[in-house]
């Protein structure tokens, strides 16, 4: 019966539970899910992450190379992310290239990087105009339930932190690169940015952390984004508009937010730790 | 030449750290093509992960339906170190009018991670993963009653996390899985296995560095079998086998082969039960609730 | 647009009686027309004026802005046409159209007894060609 | 393979043929159909075959080029194959549809070829690690008429046998940066090794017989076969199971036997004949004309 | 937006989003208001959803926004001139160039019976009443009114010429006070069908003319009258054979 | 979404009306429509005006490794961009079969007849050379998309300048355009199209055809040519259209000394542009940005419409009209059009006239303020069809 | 820390300015120039029709090259605004199909395009629920504002970059794209610049269609 209505009139159902201050799923309106992480447990790359936030879950594997650095930008290295989102992942999205999501998704996290929000780019540099390292970074969705863009920020940043490379260094005479497999190393200064979705309703409601089947429903979203105090990156794109005081209100909850990733990424990338996937 | 306008393109001449070491252990390469067995069993008999030759590793981390919760049907394995994911769709109408046909059909799609690999891996399909779609697809055609749902298709998606050896292997058993927990009837589950021969010694379920490498060993006597069984109904599935050897040997390997899977079935059979129960128990709830 | 006066109805059973047979055909026959008509009429009709919400939503231009009909003639390039104009820019007064009405029910029958009955080809042929001065013949490629 | 529609009649006599070993060709389970086979007929390939197995026909032409070694195998030539299933052959081949057939083939080739003892690589190296000769095997399928695998396999192996690869003399001159020299000579050439090259032989499993060279009709009667490519010394290189049945293991073993017998000899009356073709006079090519 | 007083707001530019003041008759008034194109009502408020010149009459009370358009989108009871693209079965695709090709069945035309239909090509234009036009149905058109009988709609000469103005200028030509049409009439003799979709075919004496005649009235669409006068004096001039 | 079906009206009415000579939208045959080039701050942006069809070219280069086979060249890539934008019935991202004719026949008439110096594009043999790419969007479709395309991706080419580039030894320093002057590209020779539409039979020839032109012609002549007339590409395309040989003679006269006059005019705005810029505060594109009130008045429109014939008499006298004849000079794939000898008998059955070469003559360069706004008069030579169609435009009314 | 450039660069623009498309524009700012076209309501294609509105198709053309996964994001960030203003409601299971031509690059690329997309929306006579205009800023090095930076200010490098629009009736935010880093305060100070400079736009467009309308005022 409740079935049928949700199937029927799915907007009119969910309004039912908003006006009661509470969602299908049991959660309060600002209310996140729950969140697990687990850094380094793929073998084969050089650096990886599996973050789960709720049912949506998140792999990121980096794989590192070496290249010439581009021309214009000699002192910098390069990171290559690419959000996937497999036809594995939802019923909704079909087997073939990318499509919007997914590329909406790598655009964001681009910005993110070329902007030195999460790490700065100069420190992947071996030799200025010489060689430096290139990091492809695959975003590998496995389930897609809402909030995409909150889980893949945070798997980049974990994988990031648990990446472990060869020391690699520049032979000037021999203009060659030496590398000694034994002594491995990460990168300093990797930064913490947090992400948190939101979706907003036309009354005025704001919800956090959606669900897909939120997403769907609600007639705007909004993608904060925040180190510590300070906003990194804001994605609203369109859908219904927002004043000044709702802004503020999600500031706050998004930096109550940070701190809890924060806390989560920091144990779970110190060696210890290591809970399995789910 | 096409670029992938809808993917964000690295450097073409970029190349992996991997080579730089290559450089200093030439010499340890080729002592491997010259004489493998010793590299890859000590004289003790045990393998690098204190295996003995005739031990698969054991299957952990089972996770049926939870993995995906957006499929009908999915499941998680880890066989060693090599972790994958299927998800199973359907069975729904086919898209194209054209292949219409009276007997369901698999879709199957079969996709390493552009990070599980030693090397990196392209982000669309090549030709090895499209073979492997195809081998898994035939696999589990067998097993699946394709004439229960006529004019529909059922899509199977296999990802690859990490290759740790016998890929194809883990993907028949984690698809069937997936297939079971989808509620798609099947005649039997499919479950696979690989054995890798070397000369006077078979070693079941090889990793990724016992596994015969087309490009590294090609003296004889040396080869790899993977097949998909099916303990209940004893059929083969699927059966490939790479590389040189006598016939009478692969007989060795196929029964070896076969006994595994009829070891392994009733663990398989056991996670099945575990989630038939629970989702019952669930479905028993619900119904109090309305 | 609908007619303003009421017109008195004459009631059903009387209708129903044997010799009001004809009559009955009539009123019904007006009834249908009016209706027709406000199917086709594209101002707003007395029906929407008498009831609904206050306020009427229209999607046409021509009508707001009541423009004139957009097919004209001039100097003779098309008789026909030019007499229709004629007709919009003053209206005939209603007795004339429902005379046209007459002759043309009129017409509508006797070609139905030629069809149905059958008649000696000639006359069925008769009406065709009469059909076909109404000018269905694509008009002349000059 | 072709689509072929039959009725259910048709398919029944062509079980019951099967059964008493008769088949409606008049050939019994392990005859193969009559081939026709002619090899250098492409003058600007350095070597190419063209075979007909009754309407399956196969065009091979291999071009011979310079090229560096791959990193990891130094002193090795490399064989590259490329199959293309033309929209002619059949129907089905129109548009993408030849694709994942030609992976199969293409994967297949590259997988039973890849052994040391079927081709001598090292043959084909010129300077270690510098230059060497890089064989594009190019195969293009005609007409689909059944058996593709023998076709195409026994259609390689002549092509390959005919390649004339340049002789070229390594002329160090000026320390470091070495010469090399192409003999002015086009006679001057030399050939491969090509005994032990592998034929395929394609079992398929009709009833509870399975029969060897399938024509189209049989191949829709079966479900399941396996394909095994044996090398001229009765070694199985490779087998994979084709279709979408099941098949059990007694069977199956025994199909790998026949199938390593009926290969040795496809491959033994293979060579006898392209020598007699060898022997024969330039002037004699028949070329398509047929 | 700042609330204007009526007087002042009749004729004035308006944006989507502004919101219209009704005149105080039409407030307290109990007769019917008629909401033209450009504006919708929203709860309470009567907004402006189309740029452009609000424009108002009486009996009954209406207000729209004379608005610029180049796409048409089907009105009920508009006259257009279509294309016939297609036939199916009884009834005739006709190409208006609106979103959705319009349906003309082939017995709506003048005294036409299931026996006797008129004949039409592929590629003929037809001038026609639009019966149906809702946004979720397919446009039905006629070339009859309600009685059936010839009301100048219907197949158009292939002789004549076929040439497409914005929509706004089709009002223009079409508005009562607008001489434009007859005093070209008065300098040559040619016959015209103006469609609301924004086509117009016209039919001189001569491709010549019939040409000079289109481009004329398409290069008249940003003119007022005086300019429109000119216009027409230039022809009534070649006439005198300048 | 598919274009609006030709209805068979507007078909008839333009066949007939060519002929007679007059065409729908007031021209002469051999009439071309008013053409305006702007160019933008980058280099190589160039937006050109056909009517109301418009392209803007841009031209952009990268370094690359150059093609084993030309290891001394640079590269010079040609990418038509068609969208939504053009016409309903273009897709962005697929060019149709449209596209793709438009692309190969820019292609033709500007980098097979090898107009870029393309060696002076290598930095390093075999190791570094500039690729210069010119991207081609169709933003207007108003007809003649080719003649537009390849003027506009000609212009652009002019007008770009690429960064300077200097060798410290085996390492190649390339300067920022703020740190040295950039370079422009060594132009040897400026070749454009020019479109004919073909009507009955062949026999009849409409220069600068429009859409609608386009869709009733049963066929198209593209020819083309460079400023010394020289013939770099042909193209007759059309499905059983064939055509006179005068005609595509005579065609190709016309066409010439319009090319003429269109890399005159080239020449002209690209002047004006550099004296623009000179001036400082350049602001490009934006000056092409014109307030409606200027289309909007119309009464000029009108006043080109009615406009009296300007020259006259001289034109007139057929006597010593040169008939075309081609003589084969071929360098680099080039045809030489030279006019000689005289056939005034065949011009009898030929609907279009060869030019007179007293007319053109006639052309002085274009006035620069006739660029600025979008009226660029005089271009077409006194060719008798054109006027006397004006004449009956008017006294025919009768 | 005290904000320069408190206003916005010099607008023009030119209206139907393409013969093909329903509704064009071309459209500068400062010296940067945007083309944009709207074509509709047409026919849907079937995969892409919704049975309760209209679909919007938007494509965003670069200058130079393919479009790539940049510009797909950029398309998204317009597209949904326009899904906010146009009553798309008002003509199911059509289509329309925008698309952005960059013409020129004078920095605020993204800005300009949406301003574009509005007039364009505003000729095409497509029903609105209400305009949008969009305003560029960004915080230099010395965390000054700097409002509608040209490009040169843009190359000289920034802290971050904040594109905001706003609607014409609450001058509520519809869409904000920032990158870079900012305090809160920073980021409110600058949304609050912006939102203030809307209001020119808002004139502007207003502007433009009284020249529009100009003959029918009379």
């Amino acid at each position: 019966m409740a079935t049928d209505h949700k199937t029927l009139q799915p907007l009119e159902f969910y309004k039912t539970f908003l006006d009661r201050k509470t969602r299908p799923d049991g959660r309060s309106l600002l209310e996140f899910r729950r969140m697990t992480l687990n850094a380094g447990s793929i073998g084969t790359a050089d650096g990886s992450a599996i973050v789960k936030c709720g049912n949506t879950a998140i792999i990121c594997g980096i794989k590192a190379e070496l290249v010439a650095p581009e021309r214009d930008e000699p002192q910098k290295g390069l990171i290559i992310p690419n959000v996937t989102l497999p036809s594995l992942c939802s019923s909704h999205i079909k087997s073939g290239p990318p499509g919007e999501t997914a590329q909406a998704a790598t655009q964001f996290i681009a910005e993110l990087v070329n902007n030195n929000i999460i790490m700065d780019l100069e420190t992947l540099c071996i030799k200025n105009s010489k060689w430096s390292w290139v990091l492809y970074c695959d975003l590998l969705c496995i389930n897609l339930d809402g909030s995409l863009l909150d889980a893949c920020v945070m798997a980049l940043v974990a994988a990031l932190k648990n990446l472990s490379l060869p020391v690699v260094s520049y032979d000037e005479e021999m203009d060659k690169l030496i590398s000694n497999i034994e002594d491995k190393m990460g990168f300093h200064g990797i930064k913490q940015p947090v992400t948190s979705t939101f979706s907003l309703f036309e009354n005025g409601i704001l919800i956090s952390d959606p669900t897909f089947e939120e997403e769907q429903l609600a007639a705007g979203v909004i993608s904060i984004t925040m180190e510590g105090t300070s906003v990194t990156h804001l994605y609203k794109p369109g859908g219904c508009t927002l004043n000044e005081k709702q802004v503020k209100k999600l500031m706050q909850q998004s930096e109550l937010k940070t701190k809890e990733v924060v806390k989560l990424i920091e144990e779970a990338c110190s060696p210890m730790g290591v809970e399995p996937i789910d | 030449m096409p670029v992938d306008s809808r993917r964000l393109q690295g450097p073409e001449n970029s190349f992996s750290y991997k080579l730089l070491e290559k450089k200093n252990d030439n010499e340890e390469e080729a002592a491997l093509s010259a004489d493998l067995q010793k590299i890859l069993i000590g004289t003790n008999k045990v393998r690098k992960d204190k295996r003995i030759p005739s031990d698969a590793r054991p299957l952990c981390n089972v996770t049926i339906t939870g993995i995906v919760s957006q499929a009908k049907g999915s499941a998680y394995i880890e066989q060693g170190n090599t972790k994958l994911v299927c998800g199973v769709y359907g069975p729904r109408e086919v898209q194209k009018k054209s292949d219409f046909s009276l007997n369901g059909q698999l879709f199957c799609e079969f996709k390493f991670a552009p990070f599980s690999c030693q090397k990196r891996r392209g982000h669309q399909q090549d030709n090895e993963e499209l073979v492997l779609s195809g081998l898994l697809r035939e696999a589990l055609e067998a097993a699946v009653c394709l004439h229960q749902f006529p004019k529909a298709q059922v899509e199977v998606n296999v990802m690859v996390i990490e290759n740790d050896g016998s890929p194809l292997a883990a993907a028949l058993t984690c698809a069937s899985l997936a297939l079971a927990s989808a509620s798609i009837p099947m005649y039997d589950l499919v479950i696979g296995t690989s054995v890798r021969q070397l000369p006077k010694l078979l070693l079941l379920d090889p990793t990724k560095d016992e596994e015969w490498e087309p490009e590294l060993n090609h003296d004889e006597d040396n080869s790899n079998l993977t097949i998909g069984f099916m303990p209940s109904t004893h059929q083969i599935a699927a059966y490939v086998h790479e590389g040189v050897s006598k016939t009478e040997d692969l007989e060795q390997m196929l029964k070896l082969a076969t006994e595994y899977c009829l070891k392994v079935q009733p663990v398989v059979q056991l996670c099945l039960k575990e989630v038939v129960e629970k989702t019952l128990s669930n479905e028993s709830e619900n119904k109090v609730d309305e | 647009m609908g007619p303003q006066r009421k017109r008195l109805l004459l009631s059903k059973n009387l209708l129903e009686m044997k010799f009001m047979k004809r009559t009955k055909e009539k009123t019904e026959k007006e009834l249908e027309d009016e209706e027709r008509q406000e199917a086709f009429a594209n101002e707003i009709t007395s029906a929407m004026l008498s009831h609904g919400s206050k306020f009427l939503m229209e999607s046409s231009y021509s009508a707001c802005e009541n423009l004139s009909f957009g097919r004209m003639s001039f100097k003779g390039a098309n008789p026909e046409i030019e007499k229709i104009m004629r007709r919009f820019t003053n209206p005939p007064p209603p007795k004339e159209s429902s005379l046209l009405q007459n002759e043309k029910d009129a017409d509508v029958r006797a070609e139905e007894v030629a069809e149905t009955m059958s008649l000696s080809k000639t006359i069925s042929r008769k009406f065709s060609k009469q059909s076909q001065k109404r000018g269905f013949k694509r008009p002349a490629e000059d | 393979m072709a689509e072929i529609l039959l009725s259910e009649a048709e398919k029944a006599f062509i079980h019951h043929g099967v059964q008493d070993d008769l088949r409606c060709d008049g050939r019994t389970r392990l005859d193969y159909r009559p081939i026709i086979l002619e090899t250098g007929l492409v003058s600007n390939a350095s070597g190419s075959a063209r075979l007909r197995l009754a309407n399956s026909d196969i065009l091979v032409g291999v071009k011979v080029e310079l090229a560096s070694p791959s990193p990891d195998k130094p002193q090795e030539g490399r064989l590259e194959f490329f199959v293309d299933c033309s929209a002619n052959a059949t129907p089905e081949f129109e548009g993408r549809g030849g694709e994942d057939l030609a992976n199969e083939i293409c994967r297949f080739l590259q997988r039973s070829y890849a052994s040391g003892d079927t081709i001598n690589l090292a043959e084909l190296s010129i300077l270690s690690g510098q230059q060497c000769w890089v064989l594009y095997v190019d195969i293009l399928i005609l007409e689909c008429g059944g058996n593709l695998y023998d076709a195409t396999f026994m259609a390689v192996k002549s092509a390959l046998y005919a390649t004339q690869i340049p002789s070229i003399k390594v002329a160090t001159m000026d320390g470091d940066q070495p010469e090399l020299e192409l003999s002015d000579d086009p006679y001057d050439t030399k050939r491969l090794n090509t005994e032990n090259l592998p034929c395929v032989v394609t079992l398929m499993k009709i009833g509870n017989h399975y029969l060897v060279d399938p024509t189209p009709e049989e191949e829709c009667c079966s479900s399941s076969g396996i394909v095994v490519a044996v090398s001229g010394n009765k070694k199985i290189t490779a087998v994979r199971k084709i279709g979408s049945g099941s098949l059990h293991p007694d069977s199956l073993v025994s199909m790998l036997k026949t199938g390593s017998d009926v290969g040795a000899k496809v491959n033994k009356t293979l060579m006898i004949k392209l020598l007699e073709e060898k022997n024969l006079e330039k002037s004699q090519k028949v070329g398509f004309m047929r | 937006m700042a609330e204007k007083s009526f007087s002042t707001h009749v004729n004035q530019i308006y944006l989507p989003g502004d919101s219209v003041a009704l005149s105080k008759t039409d407030e307290i008034s109990s007769a019917k208001i008629v909401i033209g194109p450009g504006i919708r009502k929203y709860g309470k408020q009567i907004l402006v959803t189309k740029p452009g010149v609000l424009r108002t009459k009486a009996s009954p009370a209406t207000y729209w926004i004379d608005c610029h358009h180049k796409r048409y989108v089907p009105a009920r009871g508009d006259d257009v001139i279509g294309v016939v693209t297609n036939k199916v079965g009884e009834s005739y695709k006709v190409n208006i160039g609106s979103s959705e090709e319009a349906s003309l069945s082939s017995i709506a035309f003048p005294g036409a019976t299931k026996k006797n239909k008129p004949n039409i090509q592929i590629g003929d234009l037809v001038f026609a009443k639009l019966l149906i036009a809702s946004i979720d149905m397919e446009p039905e058109l006629v070339c009859v009114n309600s009685l059936g009988e010839n009301v100048g709609l219907g197949v158009l000469s292939t002789s004549g010429f076929l040439f497409t103005v914005p929509l706004h200028h089709i009002r223009k030509l079409l508005n009562p006070e607008c001489t434009l049409l007859k005093s070209l009439g008065k300098a040559l003799s040619f016959e015209i069908a103006v469609g609301m979709n924004g086509k117009i075919w016209i039919k001189a004496k001569s491709v010549k003319q019939t040409i000079a005649l289109a481009r004329a009235i398409s290069i008249s669409e940003h003119m007022n009258k005086e300019e429109m006068n000119k216009l027409c004096r230039k022809f009534v001039d070649r006439q005198a054979g300048f | 979404m598919k274009e609006t079906p030709l209805s068979i009206c507007e078909k008839q009415t333009v066949i007939q009306g060519v002929k007679e000579g007059q065409r729908v939208d007031g021209r002469s045959l051999s009439e071309q429509r008013k053409t305006c080039i702007t160019f933008g701050t980058e280099w190589g942006c160039c937006q050109v005006l056909l009517g109301n069809t418009r392209v803007m070219a841009q031209v952009s280069c990268s370094v690359q490794v150059p093609k084993s086979s030309r290891a001394n060249e640079g590269m010079l890539f040609i990418n038509v961009e068609m969208s939504t934008m053009a016409a309903e019935h273009f897709e962005a991202g697929r060019l149709g079969q449209q596209g793709i004719e438009v692309n190969r026949l820019v292609e033709r008439c500007i980098k097979d007849s090898r107009c870029i110096d393309l060696e002076s594009l290598c930095i390093l043999v075999e190791e570094q050379a500039w690729e210069v790419r010119v991207d081609i969007h169709v933003l207007n479709h108003e007809g003649n998309l080719i003649d537009a395309a390849t003027l506009a991706a000609l212009g652009a080419l002019c007008h770009f300048k690429r960064p300077d580039v200097t060798l410290d030894g085996r390492d190649v320093i390339i300067h920022q355009l703020d740190e040295r002057d950039p370079v422009p590209l060594t132009i040897l020779h400026h070749p454009l199209t020019l479109s004919f539409a073909l009507f009955n039979q062949g026999k009849t020839c409409v220069l600068d055809p429009t859409n609608l032109e386009e869709r009733s012609a049963d066929g198209k002549l593209v020819m083309g040519l460079n400023a010394y007339r020289e013939l770099c590409t042909l193209q007759i395309s059309g499905d059983g259209v064939f055509i006179h040989k005068e005609a595509v003679l005579s065609c190709a006269n016309v066409a010439a000394s319009r090319a003429v006059q269109m890399v005159e005019m080239l020449k002209n705005s690209l002047a004006d542009d550099a004296a623009e810029r000179a001036k400082g505060k350049y602001t490009g594109l934006v000056n092409s940005v014109a307030l409606e009130t200027e289309r909007i008045t119309t009464q000029s429109q009108a006043e080109v419409y009615f406009k009296a014939p300007k020259h006259k008499v001289e034109v007139l006298d057929k006597e010593q009209l040169p008939i075309t004849k081609t003589k084969l000079i071929n360098d680099q794939g080039v045809v030489t059009l030279e006019t000689s000898c005289d056939v005034s008998s065949s011009e009898s059955d030929m609907e279009i006239e060869p030019l007179p070469s007293v007319a053109v003559k006639k052309i002085e360069p274009l006035p620069s303020v006739a660029l600025k706004k979008r009226v660029h008069e005089e271009i077409d030579i006194g060719n008798d069809s054109e006027e006397e169609t004006v004449m009956l435009v008017t006294s025919d009314l009768t | 820390m005290e904000t320069e450039e408190k206003s916005i660069r010099a607008l023009k623009c030119e209206q139907s300015v393409l013969s093909r498309a329903d509704g064009s524009v071309m459209f500068s700012q400062g010296n940067t120039v945007v083309m944009a076209s709207v074509y509709g309501p047409l026919e849907a294609k079937i995969q892409k029709e919704l049975s309760d509105r209209m679909y919007i198709e938007l494509n965003y053309k670069p200058k130079i090259g393919m479009p790539g996964v940049a510009e797909r994001g950029k398309e998204k960030l317009i597209k949904t605004t326009c899904n906010h203003i146009i009553l798309t409601n008002l003509h199911p299971r059509t289509a329309v199909c925008i698309t952005v031509q960059e013409m020129q690059d004078g920095g605020t690329l993204l800005a300009a395009s949406i301003n574009a997309v509005c007039l364009a929306l505003l000729d095409s006579g497509l029903p609105l629920q209400c305009l949008v205009a969009a305003v560029t800023c960004l915080v230099d090095k010395k965390d000054r504002i700097v409002l509608d930076p040209c490009i040169n200010t843009v190359k000289e490098g920034y802290k971050a970059m904040c594109t905001f629009a706003f609607d014409s009736q609450k001058y509520n935010m519809i869409l904000s794209h920032c990158e870079g880093q900012v305090p809160y305060q920073l980021f409110q100070k600058a949304m609050e610049l912006c939102q203030k400079a809307s209001h020119v736009i808002f004139d502007f467009y207003r502007q433009a269609v009284l020249r529009k309308f100009s003959k029918e005022l009379l």
